[in-house]
């Protein structure tokens, strides 16, 4: 099956790319992504724990399984912190 | 009627900042602002709200975000205001990328995209 | 930035309102504004605030006030707006008189004027 | 001794003029002032016990003095909790 991914800031920059299309094996989980994604761009490593990831638009556990023509999205924090006492 | 407009400041921990550049999940972005907007007018009577925000580079003093609420009782105003921001804060999937002036650029990340509602924690899919 | 606009609603207890008009006791009007910009930029850095009322006539629609508070803390800037309107509305010697659409018009007063800081009661000189 | 008397709202519809000058005798405070507008302008007497009275720009107690020169202001209430759920 075929998946479209999307990556933002930092993990646009660990993939080299925003956007891509991929070829995975039927059955395959978010999980069996990330598996393949850290094997051929092994910058993506350290991000996975504060990453979201995002299924045709609504955030999605990690073991959820991709469908065909799915759009999965790869969504690295954001800078509501930083911005509750400071700087927007 | 509350305008919040948010602006970029000059610096960031004391490091002169030029400009920013934000980008976006734009349909993801856009319907949850619309959800936003629309739990605010779901949740008080006669009230309506907008949120605006910018993307791409945004220089230092201009605003990047609009937040325009109007309502017949101003407590109201206030608070869907407040909750606006601080559910575009954590909800919507919105980077910003601070550029130096001493040439470096680095994304502000700081906490983990919340899923909608922001009572729910994110996934973390480690 | 919280910009907080106030407007002349179009009716009042079911009663449809055509326009009103503001007078004020001026100079301790624009006294009391300033005190309270005074006050809340004391209250915190780098935060700065304005306070602008229309007076005489304001047709229904149109705003008669404007708060505006620039901080670089946006709970800071929510909070300070907010205390400004509070404080404008019981401290500050303006009042509106509402002319309806049947011809008649009525001065709206509903709380006795409060000495500054809006901690001390107002006097009652009866 | 004369002072400048000023008045607002429905305290100056009561008195027919928002701005007048009074002779008042030494020694007056303002429980006199009214006492004399009471007298003059029947209309005062429903007001006072909702009036702030200013002398000089600071709102004062009842029994304060009167000099000479003073600007003295009949305050009556401001809409402010008619507005607290409502209207401006």
């Amino acid at each position: 099956m075929k998946i479209r991914l999307l990556a933002f800031a930092t993990a646009a920059d660990a993939l080299g790319t925003g956007e891509t299309d991929l070829e995975m094996p039927e059955g395959s989980r978010i999980s069996d992504l990330r598996s393949r994604l850290d094997h051929d761009h092994p910058g993506m490593i350290p991000l996975w724990p504060r990453l979201a990831v995002a299924i045709d638009g609504r955030i999605v556990p990690p073991d959820t399984p991709l469908e065909d023509g799915a759009e999965v999205a790869l969504l690295p924090p954001v800078s509501s912190r930083a911005l509750a006492g400071g700087p927007w | 009627m509350v305008i919040f407009l948010g602006s970029v400041r000059d610096h960031h921990a004391g490091r002169p900042v030029e400009k920013l550049t934000y980008s976006a999940y734009r349909t993801m972005a856009l319907e949850g602002l619309r959800r936003i907007v629309t739990d605010l007018e779901a949740g008080h009577e006669n009230l309506r709200a907008a949120i605006v925000h910018r993307l791409g580079e945004v220089p230092v003093g201009e605003p990047s975000v609009v937040i325009a609420v109007a309502s017949p009782h101003r407590a109201a105003a206030y608070d869907a205001s407040r909750t606006a921001l601080e559910r575009l804060k954590a909800e919507i999937p919105i980077w910003k990328r601070e550029h130096y002036a001493d040439g470096g650029a680095e994304w502000r990340e700081v906490e983990p995209l919340k899923a909608e509602g922001s009572t729910r924690d994110s996934v973390d899919p480690g």
